[in-house]
């Protein structure tokens, strides 16, 4: 029985619904030297910004229970640096590539917006709310219905192409916040990217991170992800990349159950560089398994 | 890639060599360069830890690991018997590089740091004289002396504690024998940070080129995560240690 | 060096800062099996009620990854059982009893409250506000300041014991929720309960609890509740019970520093039965190996 | 209570035995009883697994248990070796209880379910007949009729796909048996909820009484976290399985 993994995702089409998560799988390059990448569904850049970014001092990463904490701080090499050297060497491969991006104000979200839109090669956007929010001392974008309205809305008017919007999963009402972008103009949800956290040693008494805290990814917070993908899911009816904590191919169909049209894979990339392509490899048998023909099927298929 | 554990040897303190052979030959396997290693299949601990090749053999057929158990993951390490899988990747990063010309180089290691000595003198080529400071808490932490020895290279050991060679800390000889006139071609040092930051401000005094294995927390090892980071002296910009180092030149990075 | 563990904390005085968390000690009847509970400095009852409830059906609970769901809807004996047939049986013991409890309205709050507060053996009480209200469909009382403000002022009306609310980690600023409960009058604060999170079975396509979702506890959520112990630490003067996912004498102190006057310690408890007597046990090696002679040096006292 | 790994014994398809000997002797151990293990030291998994008494020695210095593998729990104690330790708190529970003046002892088991009829005929007292229901999927998977044959039991099996003995459930020689006029003086049955269910309403529907073993999901085993419930036939209310059973007459709980 030939399984079928494809699908059009809000105008994106995925050969299969497995992608590399935002700030885990570089510019994409980087993997190359494990496998050919052409063989997943695509995968989300590291988070661009006008300007090159130098990012937060180290320690930027640290173990968890059952994850990792990280504080990397946005570092990136802005949107000019990834366009001219890093788009060429891959944008004629057979992948979806989607441009997470971010801004410090709502101005400056929509200029990497309007910018991006015009690049050949970038299929997708997936806008990054939970980034501090320069006008609003320590809190991020993606904390307030309103701010979120706001930056989805404006960046809505300058692209065509699909805007995704990926939610912090740091808020009382996910559901809330979906509903919000999905009215807003969104094409689509990324949920959820990491959860705030903190980790210390207790030897020198000091935060582990430089930067005190850090985002919770991996396993650990697997649970709360596919919760919210549910949530969202039963909220709206774009599309969601499911995000949070996937290992195994198990973990995929789990939360394409809850409502993912696709999957994204962070942490799991640094424990097992080949992990997207194993679990592409590893879905149609799994499916298979449990007498489904086609992945869409099984898309918020839980049964409550 | 996987691995079949071979030995398990303790070497006394908290330290351990693991000598294990890939299911297939490794390539490029070079003294300084690590491999990040998976401690368990479950997810804790998730991530790999980063472990320098310690000695090898040319053909990637086998390499050992030093390891010092300091905490969850290398305490799960410590427990492989031999014929135990072991999954690890690489090998990442720079590596310790002896200069064109260099007829004499002395290593200044600390701890675990000894590890990619083993395989530099092992696998050393032409005609360099190999000097050797070990630098231990005590005598009973002070591993491979001896095998360093019977290898050829000149060892001199100094402990805190004053049970086994100098009294003080491995720098105090290394001055000495500054002082004394000796003058190496290059220095390579890998141990703990206060150490290495000692090492290379003496050899940059005495204006000799030294190399330094910085080891900061990995998740990936391959570049991906840009967790390692660290600066270039004068530089506002953070590169990763895994990709760009482990060794660097000691002027090029703070540390 | 003999080490101090002894505390007093609004009130209620410890002899080390070790407390058995709610709905994983029972009654405290249940752990004298495997100790004699009088060690340890005290512990927090089972949510109870005003009336018995059933809670809910089976599958309560399952495995997460670096700890567990559950969703056992605050099965309780009832308040009168608990002061007749339970209390007696502990309230002679050396150690702090606390109970722990909650309403489907203010008012239902208010009563319980006022019941527990006339209950000899009962030192403190610790407000559950994560619970649903019965009067705003879905939400539970910790997810509104409002209502948190106003069931935290209805209830100090109506005690003197210590009362301690335990916050919700659902939430998107904590801290806010911290000084809302101390301008109410709360004596303490204990932060934080579960995360709310979810598991799905693949081949039944059911969500594993019955329940659809329950509470993540355990390792995983470890570095959430720190973060969140600093961050109300910061924000408000009155002490605060750390909780989530210790489960080594590390893991104390970590709290501890991050702003905890003392921990309670949770599903660890059902790993290690013995684990509240262990760590009390081992927190003086510990403090010492840490050049610390009194424990009250060490919270908050993250060095930032 | 930390044991040592004895014998770790492949018993075909999934199953294994675990032979494990308690550092000190522990009380109480009965026939459907049961241990909660712990899988591993590490967060993953977190919760221990609750596992039933198979054979054990009268006075507790050795017991085993007869494992399925099905996930990561399992999986990991598969993995033990001879003088591995490993970690049992426990026994907890309910037990099969012979009522007094039993002549006839049926068992019906699936599975790993056969576990606590090993302990129970081994230690038999008095002039009891025992007849032991095996069902499987296949005859691989029968474990243990052997055994029990040895020890005087009459051992009937049943496999789906008539590999071996009757061909069907384990249920229909059950039945078989009642229709030819033969009737026991009590049922104990554990496996497959499904098949228990089958189980105690043939017995109910003769006049038999039955014992059930639950097999709840469970997070502590001594009734702490109220997960593992169940309800009393015809009352509101739950209770909880690892304390109150997991060993019930069939007419108490619903199955
Ligand atoms: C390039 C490189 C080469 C290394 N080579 C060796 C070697 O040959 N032998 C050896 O024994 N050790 C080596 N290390 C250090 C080793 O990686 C850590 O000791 C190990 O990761 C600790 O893991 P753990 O789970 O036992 O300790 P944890 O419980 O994770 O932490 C214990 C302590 O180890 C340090 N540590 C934790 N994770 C890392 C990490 N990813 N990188 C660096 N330090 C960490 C922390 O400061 C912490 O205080 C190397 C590190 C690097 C970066
Ligand atoms: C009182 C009792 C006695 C038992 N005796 C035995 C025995 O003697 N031999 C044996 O092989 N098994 C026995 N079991 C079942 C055994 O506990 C589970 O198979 C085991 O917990 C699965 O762990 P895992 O990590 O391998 O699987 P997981 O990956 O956790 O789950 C795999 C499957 O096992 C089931 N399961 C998971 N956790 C539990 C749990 N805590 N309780 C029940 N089922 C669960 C789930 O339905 C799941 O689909 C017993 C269970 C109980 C409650
Ligand atoms: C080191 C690291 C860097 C990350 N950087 C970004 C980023 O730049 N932009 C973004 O939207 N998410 C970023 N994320 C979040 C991931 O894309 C993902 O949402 C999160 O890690 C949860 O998935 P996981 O549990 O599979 O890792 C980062 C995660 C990690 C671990
Ligand atoms: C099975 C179970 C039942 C719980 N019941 C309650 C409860 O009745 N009231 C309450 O305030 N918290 C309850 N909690 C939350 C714990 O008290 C604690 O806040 C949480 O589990 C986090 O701590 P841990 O990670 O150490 O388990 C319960 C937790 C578990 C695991
Ligand atoms: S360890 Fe990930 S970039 Fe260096
Ligand atoms: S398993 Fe915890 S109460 Fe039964």
């Amino acid at each position: 029985m030939p399984v079928n993994l494809a699908n059009n995702i809000a105008g994106l089409n995925l050969k299969n619904p497995i992608l590399g998560a935002s700030g885990t799988f570089g510019y994409g390059t980087l993997y190359e030297r494990f496998y050919d990448i052409s063989v997943i569904g695509g995968f989300v850049t590291k988070a661009l910004s006008l300007k090159p970014r130098a990012g937060n001092p180290a320690p930027r990463i640290c173990e968890a229970p059952g994850g990792m904490l990280n504080a990397i701080g946005l570092q990136n090499i802005g949107i000019d640096r990834f366009v001219n050297q890093k788009l060429p060497k891959i944008k004629d491969k057979d992948l979806v590539i989607i441009a997470n991006f971010f801004g410090e104000t709502v101005d400056e979200y929509v200029e990497v917006a309007s910018r991006l839109n015009e690049v050949d090669g970038v299929h997708g956007l997936e806008m990054n709310i939970s980034c501090p929010n320069r006008n609003n001392e320590g809190l991020v974008f993606g904390a307030s219905c309103q701010i979120t309205e706001d930056v989805v809305k404006a960046c809505r008017k300058v692209t065509n192409k699909p805007l995704f919007v990926k939610l912090s999963p740091n808020v009382a009402d996910i559901a809330k916040f979906a509903k919000v972008c999905e009215d807003s103009g969104a094409d689509g949800l990324s949920v959820i990217n990491t959860l705030s956290g903190m980790a210390i040693d207790i030897r020198s008494r000091k935060p582990i991170l430089a930067n005190v805290m850090g985002g919770l990814s991996g396993p650990a917070i697997k649970p709360v992800a596919v919760r919210m993908v549910w949530q969202c899911y039963r909220a709206v009816k774009i599309p969601i990349f499911g995000i949070g904590g996937i290992s195994c191919v198990e973990d995929v169909v789990e939360f394409i159950l809850a409502g993912a049209s696709a999957v994204q894979i962070g942490s799991m990339n640094f424990v097992e560089p080949e992990i997207c392509k194993t679990l592409a490899e590893e879905l149609p048998d799994l499916l298979e398994s449990l007498g489904v023909s086609d992945y869409r099927e099984l898309i918020g298929a839980l049964d409550v | 890639m996987d691995c079949i554990v071979r030995v398990n040897e303790e070497l006394g303190g908290d330290f351990f060599y693991l000598g294990l052979e890939p299911l297939e030959p490794i390539a490029d396997i070079r003294p300084g360069r690590f491999f990040m290693v998976r401690c368990s299949q479950s997810a804790d601990p998730f991530l790999r830890r980063p472990m320098s090749v310690a000695d090898y053999k040319k053909d990637g057929s086998g390499f050992g690991l030093v390891v010092q158990t300091v905490g969850w993951g290398t305490s799960l390490l410590s427990t492989l018997v031999p014929w135990d899988r072991i999954d690890v990747i690489g090998p990442f990063g720079t590596n310790f590089e002896v200069p064109d010309g260099a007829r004499s180089l002395w290593a200044v290691a600390g701890g675990s740091g000894v590890a990619p000595f083993l395989g530099l003198i092992d696998h050393a080529e032409g005609d360099v004289d190999h000097t050797v400071f070990l630098g231990a808490r005590t005598s009973e932490l002070l591993i491979y002396a001896d095998r360093l020895k019977e290898r050829g290279a000149c060892v001199i050991t100094a402990t805190e504690d004053g049970s086994s060679g100098e009294h003080g800390l491995v720098t105090e000889p290394l001055v000495k024998k500054l002082d004394s006139g000796e003058k190496p071609d290059v220095i390579f040092t890998c141990g703990p940070t206060p150490m290495m930051r000692a090492v290379a401000r003496i050899a940059e005094a005495h204006g000799i080129k030294c190399s330094v294995s910085l080891e900061n927390r990995m998740a990936c090892g391959f570049g991906a995560c840009v967790g390692c980071v660290t600066k270039k002296r004068g530089e506002e910009n953070y590169i990763t240690v895994c990709s760009r180092g482990p060794v660097f030149d000691s002027f090029e990075v703070e540390i």
